[in-house]
């Protein structure tokens, strides 16, 4: 199972992608570059979530919570008490880890069922959004605004634009291969068996505490720390954006369209949907109010209607039927 | 009454069922025998509409009905009393029965039946505001039973009756079939338990992976060998 | 489904390819005679409301310009707006401003931008060097970013402290404690802050907190709140909504036994009336309520009486609020910017915005400023004050703060 | 004692409310398992329709229920029939999705059509105040009090009594054994869900009369009744009714006693503490 990851690992296709991640950012211009950047984000942050939600079935919402630590905290040290925000990501992160591995926790003790998890994370999120709102060490409903990105690395500071490509870039990669790599291990074995059966999986003598708990803290910490990522390149940490279910319902969108419990499908979704909704908002939002969000929608269903399944198994049936030798991989 | 040509059914391309044909004429009481995964249940399901079949043909009073709904067929009378049961475990007895008779050639007959339904089984009657989940498992199939009976059954599909009931209440089922039976009810009953079945039935199918290993009177099926080798599932 | 599967493939590739493809279509150049103005907006999402009001008085005043002969000293350019919508999200602000700055090529930036979008816009503003102008965000964190709202300090929290304090001394009012009421929203927050140090400062007991949940569909609860604490004045910054909602739960709790002040929509919005109905507005508004506004019929300006007047009968815009005089009043000081500026170059531009002087009396002066309106140093108006005004039963205003612009004395308390 | 009276009666009468919200979603969710993330943005679309009506024929919310019921039923019914029927044994999660784009939809077509302005909707009884004692009650809230009960009331006995209400629960309680009863499942689940909207637009015009309306607000109607919804055990009628008491009631005292960030958490950490400890939701009997 391992062999598998490494050969992941040393596919030429990185080499394809670092050859072209060198080569197009310094021609893109500024803003299609950001909407790169932007997308690989939310590559990372719906692998990240894939662990969890994908992998073992958990339809987490609180990630909103793991991302606003990894944005606000970090935000909110350095300001406040001029924490360095390297210091600010690890700290957020072992905070996001430890949130996460209660809430995996509560899930595992009060035997909650799918959507009672479901809303009881809602919930959850909610409430985030009402004590960032409410605090003002973390900016209250206004947010914190960040000094400007110098390019500082030391103080975690990337100098914007192609800076921030190669970090999300990194990190985007990262979340993906770490997917490939758990669903390449027991643990992914382990959390496919409990998200398909999970009185199975007891049975069997499966600790599903410990495997819960993992996949939440690694997706957990992950989010965190892409969301620390994300805030230095925003600058701004906007409560309204970084800590409310509306990014979580986003990312689950993405992942969910684009296939679920693959190591490729969330992102694929993401590198679809976020380009997608930019570009019809940058056509369109000088229009009829409204208009380009309407057609995103329509476009969401009819992907739903026509790939029930996600996109990336309705490619890969594509695919397939083209080169039925390749098929084989999944 | 009933005629199955060529049938083959099956889930997500690959067939359960592989080319059956059997017949079933008015008044008669066959068996279906067969281990378990032999296909019985998916072949009784195809009968009632829950799955549309690859090919093949099913007939039932001289009419095609193989593209019909589980709905229309319903309406034409053919009813199946499903393995397990299936009650409504929330509703009262009352209820279910009434569900039973809730298709539109039925509806309007509904007390008669329940009279009917009622008499044949006395036991009901105690029980008709309880709610049906609280039943045994006996009462269970006699209420499943009645339902079917509700909806003014031409043909009765029973699915493994005897199914986890107690020796007792397997005689007193059996004993409720021959009565139906000498009705005029057509009957196909699905068993494992060979024994019973060929001694009831007159003809008998029996299924071995998706296919009808032997058919004939029931006599015939006892004595071929073929069949307790289909039975084991060897 | 009526499209096959392989032809959405054909065209959702080809909306990829496209946007692929886009950057490196370049545009050609925009004519020399027009000057692009991108406007990014909140035309979808919660805040809608403001940019739906702003933008058809926006739009009037540029077409005015235009008709007027466009940009003078810039051999008659006429303006052209290049419209974005962010969603309600600072994310998306900052989005849009870089593709209209980039991709667009505008020369100027403005919109509603709201604090949080002020905030989220700062990095590309310093990054890309555009001189911008914000309608509404109360406070301009980047260099090139100059505002038109009211500062939270020496603008919302000052004029509605200042206020207070001429109700007890001047008008000998009873006011010893007050319980702040705000909508919980970034401004809200911000100005309260402020006001609560200065009321307190002034000798005011601050009582209670009643923090308006803006996602609410009724603030009964928090008027119960209110009433239990019964304070002698209610102040705070609150949104149109939460006003339309507050007001009505002081009717239904038919709560009399404090003086409601502040501002700036929730309190004054000449539209208040519609969205309470008549015979609500009739028993709230009229008493013991003051609200803050920067612009009002019944102020003693004619400037400004005159262009209510041709917003509602010449634009035919039915809903003439602070967003509307606003906007109004951007697209004034754009035209003065680009008038004044020695060229269209954004250094020429910034030394413009900074050399603004619409002084008190110009007929371009749309809003209450009795010392006129240029930018301090902060980029904020250096006049941030604003009037406060009292409703009358004929839902007409009559300002009753400052002494400038006021017409009569406030009623006092019923 | 006035506020906690006070505090007390708003806490019904909004409760009432979200219980009737939710009560379409319960029965929703009973027969089809959908979740419907864009509940919300109908109970919208019932407002803007009452609007539409007003501005057009200058019709009150309550009488435009006679075109708008019908209206929102045969939309429901639609919806279902070409969207989420062919989901039928899909991943739930995906079915949500399929919900929000709907919700996409819906939220931003109104903004098309009506703009982004607050807009209000009059209605005779809209200043009618009750006075009982220390505590005022607004007419509009007793009516949909009334009302939410009376319609939760009818649909009990429609469940009980009647061959569709039977059909309903049979579908609920086992689809496959109501398919072989001669029961069209797939025709029941859609006409549930249209009357689940029918509903809403019955809820949507009892709310209307004081609340001013904007296109953006589906989600906060969502989420709040989904969390009545999850109290009261998801497809129990009492228990819905129940859990929209507690969440309005917990909301209105939380903002009266508490105020700020404190009250506001009280309806989500009620909420999160009855799921952990009864996850069933508030139904008394443990089957099921």
């Amino acid at each position: 199972m391992r062999q598998e990851f490494y050969k992941t690992l040393m596919s030429p296709v990185w080499l394809v992608i670092l050859v072209l991640a060198a080569v197009l950012p310094p021609l893109l211009p500024s803003y299609y570059l950001h909407i790169v950047i932007l997308s690989l984000v939310y590559v990372a942050l719906a692998s990240a979530w894939n662990i969890v939600g994908g992998m073992a079935g958990q339809i987490s919402l609180a990630h909103s919570l793991f991302i606003g630590t990894g944005a606000m905290l970090s935000t909110a040290l350095l300001l406040k008490l001029g924490v360095n925000m390297w210091l600010g990501l690890v700290i957020s992160a072992v905070i996001s880890g430890a949130m996460g591995a209660m809430i995996a926790w509560i899930d595992f003790r009060f035997q909650l069922g799918h959507l009672s998890f479901v809303l009881i994370t809602l919930a959850f999120a909610e409430m985030g959004t009402v004590i960032v709102e409410g605090w003002d060490f973390l900016g209250g409903a206004s947010g914190l605004l960040l000094p400007q990105d110098k390019g500082d690395f030391l103080a975690f500071q990337f100098g914007g634009g192609i800076g921030a490509f190669w970090v999300m870039l990194v990190l985007a990669i990262a979340s993906i291969l770490i997917n490939v790599a758990i669903l390449n291990a027991p643990l992914g074995y382990y959390l496919r068996t409990i998200r398909d059966n999970e009185n199975a999986a007891r049975a069997i003598g499966v600790n599903i505490l410990r495997y819960k708990v993992a996949a939440m803290v690694i997706s957990a910490m992950l989010s965190s720390v892409i969301g620390t990522a994300y805030v230095r390149y925003l600058t701004f940490a906007d409560p309204y954006l970084l800590v409310s279910p509306i990014i979580i319902i986003e990312i689950v969108l993405f992942a969910t369209v684009g296939g679920l419990g693959r190591a490729y499908g969330p992102a694929f979704g993401a590198l679809l949907l976020v380009p997608l909704g930019e570009i019809l908002r940058g056509k369109l939002g000088g229009t009829l109010p409204g208009l380009h969000y309407f057609i995103y929608g329509v476009v969401v269903i009819a992907v739903i209607l026509m790939s029930p399944r996600g996109l990336l198994p309705l490619f890969e049936k594509w695919f397939s039927r083209a080169r039925p030798k390749a098929a084989t991989t999944k | 009454m009933l005629e199955v040509d060529h049938l083959v059914t099956g889930y997500g391309g690959v067939p359960v069922l592989q080319d059956v044909s059997l017949t079933l004429s008015a008044g008669e009481i066959v068996g279906l025998l067969g281990a378990n995964n032999a296909g019985k249940t998916t072949l009784i399901n195809s009968l009632s509409g829950m799955y549309a079949p690859m090919s093949g043909r099913i007939r039932f009073e001289g009419q095609d009905v193989t593209a019909m709904t589980p709905k229309q067929r319903v309406e034409i009378g053919i009813i199946q009393v499903p393995e397990g049961r299936l009650v409504f475990p929330e509703m009262s007895v009352r209820e279910n029965l009434l569900l039973g008779g809730i298709n539109a050639r039925a509806r309007t007959h509904r007390p008669r039946q329940m009279d009917h339904v009622l008499e044949l089984f006395p036991r009901l009657q105690e029980r008709l505001g309880q709610k049906a989940g609280t039943l045994s498992g006996g009462e269970q199939q006699m209420l499943a039973i009645g339902r079917a009976l509700m909806a003014e059954a031409k043909l009765l599909m029973l699915d493994e009756p005897s199914l986890g009931l107690s020796p007792l209440f397997v005689q007193y089922i059996f004993g409720i079939i021959d009565r139906l039976h000498a009705e005029g009810l057509s009957i196909l009953l699905i068993e494992q338990n060979l024994n019973l079945t060929l001694r009831h039935a007159q003809r008998c199918y029996v299924l071995e992976r998706g296919k009808v290993a032997v058919e004939g009177a029931s006599d015939v099926v006892k004595d071929d060998p073929r069949t307790r080798r289909a039975y084991l599932g060897l | 489904m009526t499209i096959t599967r392989r032809e959405f493939a054909v065209g959702a590739s080809g909306v990829l390819l496209g946007s692929v493809a886009a950057p490196f279509v370049r545009r050609a150049g925009a004519a020399d005679s027009t000057i692009r103005i991108g406007v990014v907006n909140s035309m979808s999402g919660g805040l809608a409301a403001y940019a739906q009001e702003g933008q058809p008085a926006f739009e009037y005043i540029i077409k005015k310009i235009n008709a007027e002969g466009g940009i003078k000293s810039k051999g008659g350019a006429k303006i052209e707006l290049i419209q974005a919508d962010d969603t309600s999200q600072p994310a998306r602000t900052a989005t849009e401003a870089r593709r209209l700055i980039t991709e667009e090529k505008v020369q100027l930036l403005t919109g509603t931008i709201l604090s949080a979008q002020m905030l989220a816009l700062t990095p590309v503003l310093d990054e890309l060097k555009m001189p911008t102008l914000s309608v509404w965000a109360g406070g301009a964190r980047s260099n090139y970013m100059f505002t038109l709202g009211y500062p939270y300090d020496r603008g919302y929290a000052q004029s509605m402290h200042d206020f207070v304090v001429f109700l007890r001394d001047s008008e000998k009012f009873n006011i010893k404690t007050a319980v702040m009421g705000y909508s919980n929203y970034e401004a809200g927050q911000q100005v309260n802050k402020f006001l609560h140090e200065k009321l307190k400062a002034s000798g005011i007991e601050i009582i209670g907190e009643a923090p308006l949940d803006i996602k609410a569909q009724d603030q009964t609860s928090a008027m119960v709140r209110i009433r239990s604490l019964k304070p002698d004045v209610v102040v705070g910054l609150v949104t149109p909504r939460d006003g339309i909602l507050l007001h009505q739960a002081r009717y239904n709790l038919n709560y009399h036994g404090s003086i409601f002040c502040g501002g700036t929509g929730g309190y004054s919005d000449l539209s208040l009336w519609k969205d309470l109905g008549p015979e609500i507005g009739k028993a709230v508004l009229t008493k013991n309520l003051f609200g803050m506004t920067g612009f009002s019929a019944g102020a003693k300006v004619d400037s400004m009486q005159k262009i209510i007047t041709e917003l509602r009968d010449v634009a035919k815009l039915d809903r003439i609020g602070q967003g509307a005089i606003q906007y109004a009043q951007a697209g004034r000081v754009l035209q003065q910017v680009l008038e004044t500026s020695a060229s269209l170059e954004r250094d020429a531009l910034l030394d413009a915005f900074k050399k603004v002087n619409i002084p008190f009396g110009d007929p371009n002066l749309y809003v209450a400023k009795p010392k006129g309106l240029q930018f301090a140093e902060d980029r904020l108006l250096v006049d941030g004050s604003a009037m406060f005004i009292q409703w009358t039963p004929d839902q007409q205003q009559q300002v009753v703060f400052p002494k400038e612009f006021a017409q009569t004395a406030p009623r006092p308390r019923a | 004692m006035a506020e906690f009276l006070q505090a007390l009666a708003q806490g019904l009468l909004i409760g009432s409310t979200y219980g009737l919200l939710a009560l379409g979603m319960g029965l929703v969710y009973g027969v089809s398992g959908v979740v419907n993330f864009s509940h919300g943005d109908f109970i919208s679309l019932g407002m803007f329709l009452c609007l539409a009506l007003y501005s057009a024929l200058a019709l009150d919310p309550y009488v435009s229920l006679v075109i708008t019921v019908p209206l929102m039923t045969v939309i429901g019914g639609l919806v279902y029939w070409y969207l989420l029927r062919p989901m039928v044994g899909h991943q739930f999660l995906m079915v949500v999705q399929l919900t929000l784009g709907l919700s996409l939809v819906l939220q931003n077509g109104i903004l098309m059509v009506f703009g982004g302005q607050p807009a209000r909707t009059p209605s005779v009884v809209e200043s009618k105040l009750l006075i009982l004692g220390d505590v005022v009650v607004r007419v509009p809230h007793v009516i949909a009090f009334v009302v939410s009960f009376a319609m939760a009331i009818g649909l009990y006995i429609m469940l009980r009594s009647t061959d569709f209400g039977r059909s309903i629960r049979a579908v609920h309680q086992n689809a496959h054994a109501a398919a072989l009863m001669g029961i069209d499942v797939s025709r029941v689940q859609t006409l549930t869900f249209a009357l689940g909207i029918g509903i809403l637009a019955i809820a949507a015009a009892l709310l209307l009369p004081g609340t001013p309306i904007q296109p953006a607000q589906g989600l906060r109607y969502t989420v709040i009744t989904l969390i009545v919804v999850a109290l009261g055990g998801m497809t129990n009628f009492v228990g819905i009714m129940l859990g929209g008491l507690i969440i309005g009631l917990s909301e209105a005292y939380g903002t009266i006693y508490l105020s700020d960030t404190l009250g506001m958490l009280l309806p989500y950490g009620i909420f999160v503490l009855i799921m952990l400890f009864r996850p069933q939701g508030l139904t008394w009997s443990s089957s099921r």
